[in-house]
């Protein structure tokens, strides 16, 4: 009864209503996780076997092609999930909104992964194309300098211990680094090397269609992928938030608890 | 001997908890290796000759950039204070403290060289030299740094101080390590510079514990 | 199988890292998510709940 | 454990102790000399030296004159000076990433003591349930009980403590108060610096010495 009365229960109103989007966020975001896990799978076994079974060897790079398959929609998800990551800043930036620093958190280590694949791909299709494993020309400089800023905001959210404080600082670096998208969407352009141009172009397709359902029904699936490991890790972060605040509570509340009791012990 | 791995353990374990630092100094590493075929151009004869190098340099700056951390922690909440009367002497202390830094710093480094290897055209024979060589060298590295932080730890600007104590004595360790990875295919010069990197380690790891532990003392007066 | 040509080793590999980076990524949001809601769990085992789950009526009266 | 520390009698003598910082004499001529079961609390203004005092007789600030540590017990002439003192300063000596139990387990194994009463010594210091807890989260307070649980991690005869009670509420006082009898009662030594008045089952047993008196 006295633990109710305490006087820390104005203080949670507060915090309550602060965590109540991502409370409502919790609630309905259950229901997609397993859908799109199912949706995820599906899209990558069709994906998967029209990479390999069902799609020719391109007439200029032959059966390397199939790395295209991998290598393009993870080239695409890193602009993506930056894209996503600025808009999130923004959202923290203007409206301060719990949920889009989850968002923006949530999302890094991802970027990372699908940056990293690209990059990885891409140097080995360079191989055997280009006869070379990497060339610093504009695209790939950009792509890796995108890399490294995925991994310098992973390391800038570990350095806050005060994350909604970090939230509104990491949301201003990740919209300087923003710049970064359209310097890699136009550096085939501008620096005219060694890369090839975009696959789809305002002229349209300009390349066959059996080449074109893979790598569509591929980017489909890697960009589910992420929109699911995006959605639990999203729930992940509020969880941990969550379990953080109870502690410091617990902690604070443990003090008070234990100097009211020791106080009626003294009483008496 | 339990005490000194339990000092590692909890250097690594507040490492990992953590993780932002030593992402930092990778993330540093992999930026020199990528700014300097930005500023050198990108011809892959130059690159390839120029990378023992500029993965030295790059190997060099970063560990440098971690040294603030590395005992200032310690100094301000007291922990160091209160091993002067722990059952274990300080010097075994600053002996455990080496080898976590190399744990944490150097080594995430010297696993991240493949991606500069790639990066800067480096041939097979000269990226082994080069890991063979940072395997090598970088313990001596992490044991001068120590000695930097360990001297600096009361200072205001420890985190610049150290560095610009620290650079000068590296020297030796850039030269040989350089030349190791250089004249791979003269395997006489480059196996020469490898015992001189191995005995410049060994002579600053069985050396410098005493040292730092000599500055921490200082330190705490 | 289908044959890969003179570069199917490149194919492959970039396949298989594909693969682990994706594997690593899927199991790192698994455990993070398993090891947070844990946390919640063992606290809430301990008695310790967010005041929202707890008395909400309470603090809708209190609202009110 | 008081088995142990009786094994580890000891008396210590301070005979015309000073501590210089660039020929600038932060305190001398301090004198005194306790036995066994004996406390001396050192009071004074800020800036009187109490602190270096009780740096001095822990091993590390330099100074002049003489201090010595007697021992009584048997084979016990081998254990090193500093393994005999506890030095618990305004510094907490904790690492706020890790649990409460963590913080105190890496202290018991510095110390050579034994990790498995942890739970009952957070407790005793009104940090019950908290083990697996970040240190982080503590307050002041709190996490100055945490930094006075590590003279219960191992028996040492000489505790050295500096403002012990500073950030406590009264319930902390009693505890520590309690501590301080309880480490006197087994033949311990205590020497701290305080402000407030620790008041103690067996008030013969403290002395007091007044420290920048003589500047």
């Amino acid at each position: 009864m006295n633990a109710n009365k305490m006087p820390s229960t104005n203080k949670p109103k507060n915090w309550f209503s602060a965590l109540a989007h991502p409370g409502v966020f919790l609630g309905w975001s259950r229901h997609f996780i397993r859908p799109l896990i199912f949706l995820t799978l599906i899209s990558f076994a069709i994906g998967l076997w029209f990479a390999f079974f069902n799609s020719p060897p391109d007439y200029q790079m032959g059966e390397t092609v199939r790395i295209m398959y991998i290598h393009v929609p993870n080239a695409w998800l890193a602009q993506m999930v930056y894209s996503i990551m600025a808009i999130s800043a923004i959202g923290s930036l203007v409206w301060r909104h719990p949920l889009a620093d989850v968002a923006m958190k949530a999302a890094a280590p991802l970027g990372a992964a699908f940056t990293a694949i690209a990059l990885f791909t891409g140097a080995l299709w360079g191989r055997p194309t280009w006869g070379t494993y990497w060339e610093w020309d504009g695209r790939m400089t950009s792509t890796l300098v995108l890399f490294l800023m995925y991994l310098g905001l992973v390391a800038l959210w570990n350095t806050f211990s005060d994350q909604s404080k970090g939230a509104r600082i990491i949301a201003v670096f990740t919209l300087v680094g923003a710049i970064n998208i359209p310097i890699i969407k136009f550096s085939v352009e501008w620096w005219n090397a060694l890369h090839q141009p975009s696959i789809i172009s305002t002229q349209g397709l300009s390349m066959p269609a059996e080449i074109y359902t893979p790598l569509l029904i591929m980017t489909l699936a890697f960009s589910l992928l992420f929109f699911t490991l995006h959605l639990v890790n999203m729930r992940a972060e509020i969880f941990r938030r969550r379990a953080n605040t109870l502690e410091r509570q617990h902690v604070i509340e443990n003090a008070q608890a234990s100097a009211a009791n020791n106080g009626k012990g003294e009483n008496k | 001997m339990r005490a000194f791995l339990i000092v590692i353990g909890r250097d690594l374990q507040l490492a990992i908890k953590n993780g932002g630092a030593t992402l930092t100094q990778l993330i540093f590493f992999i930026s020199i290796g990528v700014i300097m075929p930005i500023a050198i151009g990108p011809d892959k004869q130059i690159l390839a000759d120029l990378a023992p190098a500029i993965i030295w340099i790059a190997a060099l700056l970063s560990t440098l950039l971690g040294l603030d951390r590395l005992f200032v922690a310690d100094h301000e909440d007291g922990t160091l204070l209160s091993l002067h009367h722990a059952s274990i002497s300080l010097t075994s202390i600053s002996a455990a403290k080496i080898i976590s830094h190399w744990l944490i710093t150097a080594l995430p480094l010297i696993l991240a060289t493949p991606l500069l290897a790639v990066m800067l055209f480096m041939e097979l024979p000269q990226f082994l030299a080069t890991i063979t060589a940072l395997l090598l060298g970088t313990p001596a590295l992490a044991a001068l740094g120590a000695i930097g932080a360990a001297i600096s730890v009361t200072l205001k600007r420890g985190g610049m101080v150290a560095p610009i104590l620290i650079l000068p004595l590296a020297i030796p360790i850039l030269i040989f390590g350089v030349s190791a990875a250089n004249s791979f295919a003269g395997a006489q010069t480059s196996s020469s510079a490898m015992l001189f990197l191995g005995a410049i380690s060994l002579l600053a790891v069985a050396f410098a514990p005493f040292a730092i532990s000599l500055a921490l003392k200082a330190a705490e007066e | 199988m289908i044959d890969l040509g003179p570069h199917a080793i490149f194919i492959i590999s970039s396949y298989v890292g594909a693969f682990l980076v994706t594997a690593i990524m899927i199991a790192w949001v698994w455990t993070n998510s398993k090891n947070q809601q844990a946390r919640l769990d063992d606290l809430q085992r301990m008695g310790i709940y967010r005041r929202s789950d707890k008395n909400t009526p309470d603090i809708a009266e209190e609202t009110k | 454990m008081t088995d142990c520390l009786k094994s580890q009698k000891i008396s210590v003598s301070a005979n015309n102790l000073g501590c210089f910082r660039d020929q600038f004499p932060i305190f001398n001529e301090i004198s005194f000399s306790l036995s066994a079961g004996e406390a001396l609390f050192l009071r004074g203004a800020n800036g009187s030296g109490k602190t270096s005092l009780l740096l001095v007789l822990a091993g590390i600030l330099p100074y002049s004159g003489k201090f010595e540590i007697k021992r009584f017990g048997e084979n016990q002439q081998d254990i090193p000076a500093n393994q005999l003192i506890h030095f618990i300063g305004h510094q907490n000596a904790i690492k706020p990433e890790l649990t409460l139990k963590q913080n105190l387990q890496f202290w018991a194994q510095m110390y050579n003591g034994d990790q498995t009463s942890i739970s009952q010594i957070l407790e005793k210091a009104r940090l019950f349930g908290l083990d697996n807890f970040l240190a982080g989260h503590l307050s002041a307070g709190q996490k100055h009980r945490l930094s006075l649980c590590r003279l219960l991690l191992s028996p040492r005869p000489l505790w050295l403590l500096d403002e012990p009670t500073s950030t406590l509420d009264s319930q902390g006082d009693t505890w520590v108060s309690d501590l301080i009898s309880s480490h006197l009662a087994n033949a311990g030594i205590i020497i701290a610096a305080t402000h407030r008045t620790i008041e103690l089952k067996d008030q013969k047993k403290t002395k007091s010495l007044t420290m920048g008196a003589n500047k």
